[in-house]
């Protein structure tokens, strides 16, 4: 069982401008993180065309010690996960769930009569940012919580 | 008498009323109260507004409640708060506010919601929250508008929300007045 | 049987009234108004000559033939129902009336209170109703007091058609979305 | 499918229905209201002028009207995006725009009215034409089979739907527009005009 350290959590609007970036991994800047965002769109809309009736995207490439993870939705809205790459193989069925809280958390979100989903305005919402902190935060500090995360999408 | 409501809220629930999926009803109206906000541009405008469509579904809301469940009229107030409660609100909405605060005279009282359909996924703007905005407001006109067909005069208003940082969400209810004149006569 | 049902409004005016039988006389659209009024009045009034305080009006009339039953909404809305006097579980039918006025006249957004009831939904609702208490003499008449204004055959081909929801759904991609034109 | 095992939340359709109706006649309230404000209005007929959106079987030319269009729709297509964003999220990708016309027809009728649409066709070239023979929010309302008048009183309660449809396909990438119409009563057609993808 790997620990899996998410660095960084980002959703992509429709017209691949960015919605929401969150740095967990103090180590890079976030500078650094547009930037991986920004190149992971071409790939993500290529490997949507291509294959992909699965959201799931998988891993769209890797750079120095950092994975990168997509995932787009049937409305165009793309999420990113950064990882630290670990010793230990990561299993996709674990980073689907991520994605899916993440999902989950989206669709939450968008669901506000008050967010305008065309403005391609950063996301701001206290709720929203919870709940990707403890997607974040949550995997990286409790490695060992994994069975109550992983149960779920079986 | 509160168990007696219960039972029989549930059973309407369970066996007399066309059930729909609830994300439909929060959708439309979060978009009502969206476009409301839109067109007034004045959050105490879209309160007024809220309560006045919450007024007109009451009047006739009123008749499927009473034809589904049946009942007849209260004793008294305290018994219309513990009807609201466990036979209105289940009926409708699948949920039963508490009923709390009832004042020494039994001619007030408060329903705390501890889930609230309307309000599920809402975040509200700021500026809703400074300007006194009760994004639920139609509740209160329901309220008003359905005790008044059945001649009660009453003042409802939300005194918290937890869209708006509070702990609870709370609706005062306050009987004005009994309408006798208005009441048919020749009742049961 | 049931051979007809009124319905008046809080102000004592008749809103709707409809036949289910054959051969009863009919009144003109005034004699109509006045049995409602008059019922309307007297109600209120047998509620006050009651020895003890806190009656209810007229529940029910009786003669040789035929009995009037009267339900009283607690918002003031009166039903009629004139039938026979065998008619078993009056007060269970009166209860499925008030609910099918209530999906069909509260529920219908051109109806308006107190006005009255015009509505082909509602007809044939109550019809399908006074049909399921036994209350229809001939249950496949082309009787033309069941009918009212319209006409029979559309009456009835829009009670088959609308007759509640079906239950079963139909297989949609077999053969409903026929995809072509 | 349901990834998500918590069984859905369930509502009196009552209260849907009594909103809707509520609804329609609340936006033709705030059209008195704002008369005064000529910014709303240049909107609503801008929008109307823009396709074949606008009113078709209401009296054309009806300013009023036409400002109720285009809130009723409006409100409407924010339920669309909403509503598709969360039924989609357990789905498949989808394949093309028959294979999203198809979901409306099945998936999304099924939530909206409990039932699916009873006919679609398409010329092939973008325009799908869906037909529902018995539109379930036309139950309750009183109407003659086919009069003008029936038809005039139901059109603004079918300018809702019509936004969902809409916000649906814009959600998933799709610009399009939508019209209903109803030429007997209680069945009802909307047809998809889906634009050209340049």
């Amino acid at each position: 069982m790997a620990n899996i350290n998410i660095s960084c959590i980002a959703i992509i609007g429709k017209q691949n401008n960015p919605l929401y970036i969150k740095n967990f991994n103090p180590s890079h800047a976030d500078l650094k993180y547009h930037y991986i965002a920004h190149t992971s769109c071409d790939v993500m809309e290529e490997r949507a065309a291509m294959k992909a009736q699965d959201m799931y995207l998988g891993v769209l490439f890797s750079m120095e010690d950092l994975s990168v993870y997509g995932y787009m939705t049937n409305t165009k809205i793309k999420f990113i996960t950064v990882l630290t790459v670990p010793d230990v193989i990561i299993k996709d069925l674990d980073m689907k769930n991520i994605f899916r809280r993440i999902h989950a958390a989206y669709v939450s979100h968008a669901s506000n009569p008050f967010y305008e989903i065309d403005s391609q305005k950063m996301i701001k919402s206290k709720k929203f940012e919870q709940e990707i902190e403890a997607i974040g935060r949550g995997r990286a500090l409790e490695g060992g919580n994994r069975n109550s995360l992983t149960a779920t999408g079986a | 008498m509160t168990k007696q409501y219960k039972t029989l809220g549930d059973d309407i629930w369970k066996n007399k009323v066309e059930k729909i999926n609830a994300e439909l009803f929060t959708l439309t109206y979060g978009s009502i109260v969206a476009q409301l906000v839109k067109d007034y541009e004045d959050f105490t405008e879209v309160n007024k507004q809220l309560e006045k469509m919450g007024y007109n579904i009451g009047t006739r809301l009123i008749e499927d409640f009473l034809a589904r469940s049946g009942v007849g009229r209260c004793q008294d107030f305290r018994e219309t708060a513990e009807m609201i409660s466990k036979v209105g609100f289940k009926m409708f909405l699948n949920m039963t506010p508490s009923v709390t605060n009832i004042s020494a005279d039994g001619r007030e009282f408060s329903l705390v919601l501890e889930e609230n359909p309307l309000a599920e996924c809402v975040e509200l703007p700021d500026q809703a929250v400074v300007d006194e905005f009760w994004y639920s407001n139609i509740l209160c006109g329901v309220l008003r508008g359905s005790l008044e067909m059945v001649q009660m005069q009453v003042d409802a208003f939300f005194v918290t929300d937890t869209l708006r940082g509070d702990d609870t969400t709370e609706i005062r209810v306050k009987l004005i007045r009994y309408l006798e004149e208005e009441v048919p006569a020749g009742e049961d | 049987m049931i051979f007809s049902i009124y319905i008046i409004n809080k102000a004592g005016g008749l809103v709707y009234n409809k036949d289910y039988s054959e051969g009863l006389s009919k009144l003109t659209s005034n004699e109509y108004l006045v049995l409602a009024g008059t019922f309307h009045g007297v109600h209120a009034i047998t509620s006050k000559i009651s020895p003890v305080p806190g009656s209810s009006g007229i529940e029910m009339l009786e003669t040789d033939t035929f009995r009037i039953h009267c339900f009283q909404t607690l918002t003031g809305t009166k039903f009629l129902l004139v039938a026979d006097p065998q008619q078993p579980s009056i007060d269970h039918t009166m209860k499925k009336i008030y609910e099918t006025y209530s999906d069909y006249c509260v529920k219908n957004p051109f109806q308006n209170p107190e006005m009255p009831i015009r509505s082909e939904q509602f007809d044939v609702h109550l019809l399908k109703l006074v049909k399921s208490v036994g209350g229809l003499a001939l249950s496949n008449s082309n009787n033309p007091y069941i009918i009212g204004n319209t006409g029979a055959g559309s009456l009835q081909s829009q009670s088959a058609a609308s007759s509640s929801l079906p239950p079963t759904l139909p297989n949609i991609a077999s053969s409903g979305l026929g995809l072509g034109v | 499918m349901a990834a998500n095992q918590t069984p859905a939340k369930l509502v009196n359709e009552s209260i849907v229905e009594f909103l809707t109706t509520e609804m329609v006649e609340a936006m033709i309230r705030t059209i008195h209201d704002d008369a005064f404000k000529p910014g709303d209005r240049d909107l609503a007929l801008s929008n109307a002028g823009d396709g074949a959106g606008g009113p078709k079987d209401y009296s054309e030319g009806d300013e009023a009207m036409e400002a109720v269009y285009y809130k009723l729709e409006m409100i409407g297509f924010r339920v669309g995006e909403r509503l598709i964003e969360r039924i989609s999220k357990d789905r498949m990708r989808f394949t093309d725009n028959l294979d999203v016309v198809k979901f409306v027809c099945k998936e999304v009728w099924m939530f909206l009215f409990k039932k699916q649409i009873d006919n679609l066709k398409t010329n092939h070239r973008g325009v799908y034409v869906l037909q529902d023979n018995n539109f379930r929010w036309f139950a309750r309302m009183a109407h003659d089979q086919s009069s003008a008048e029936s038809v005039k009183k139901v059109t603004p309660y079918l300018w809702f739907p019509c936004g969902i449809l809409r916000g649906i396909l814009s959600n998933l990438g799709i610009a399009s527009v939508v019209v209903a119409e109803t030429s007997s009563l209680p069945g009802c057609t909307f047809q998809i005009k889906i634009a050209k993808t340049t």
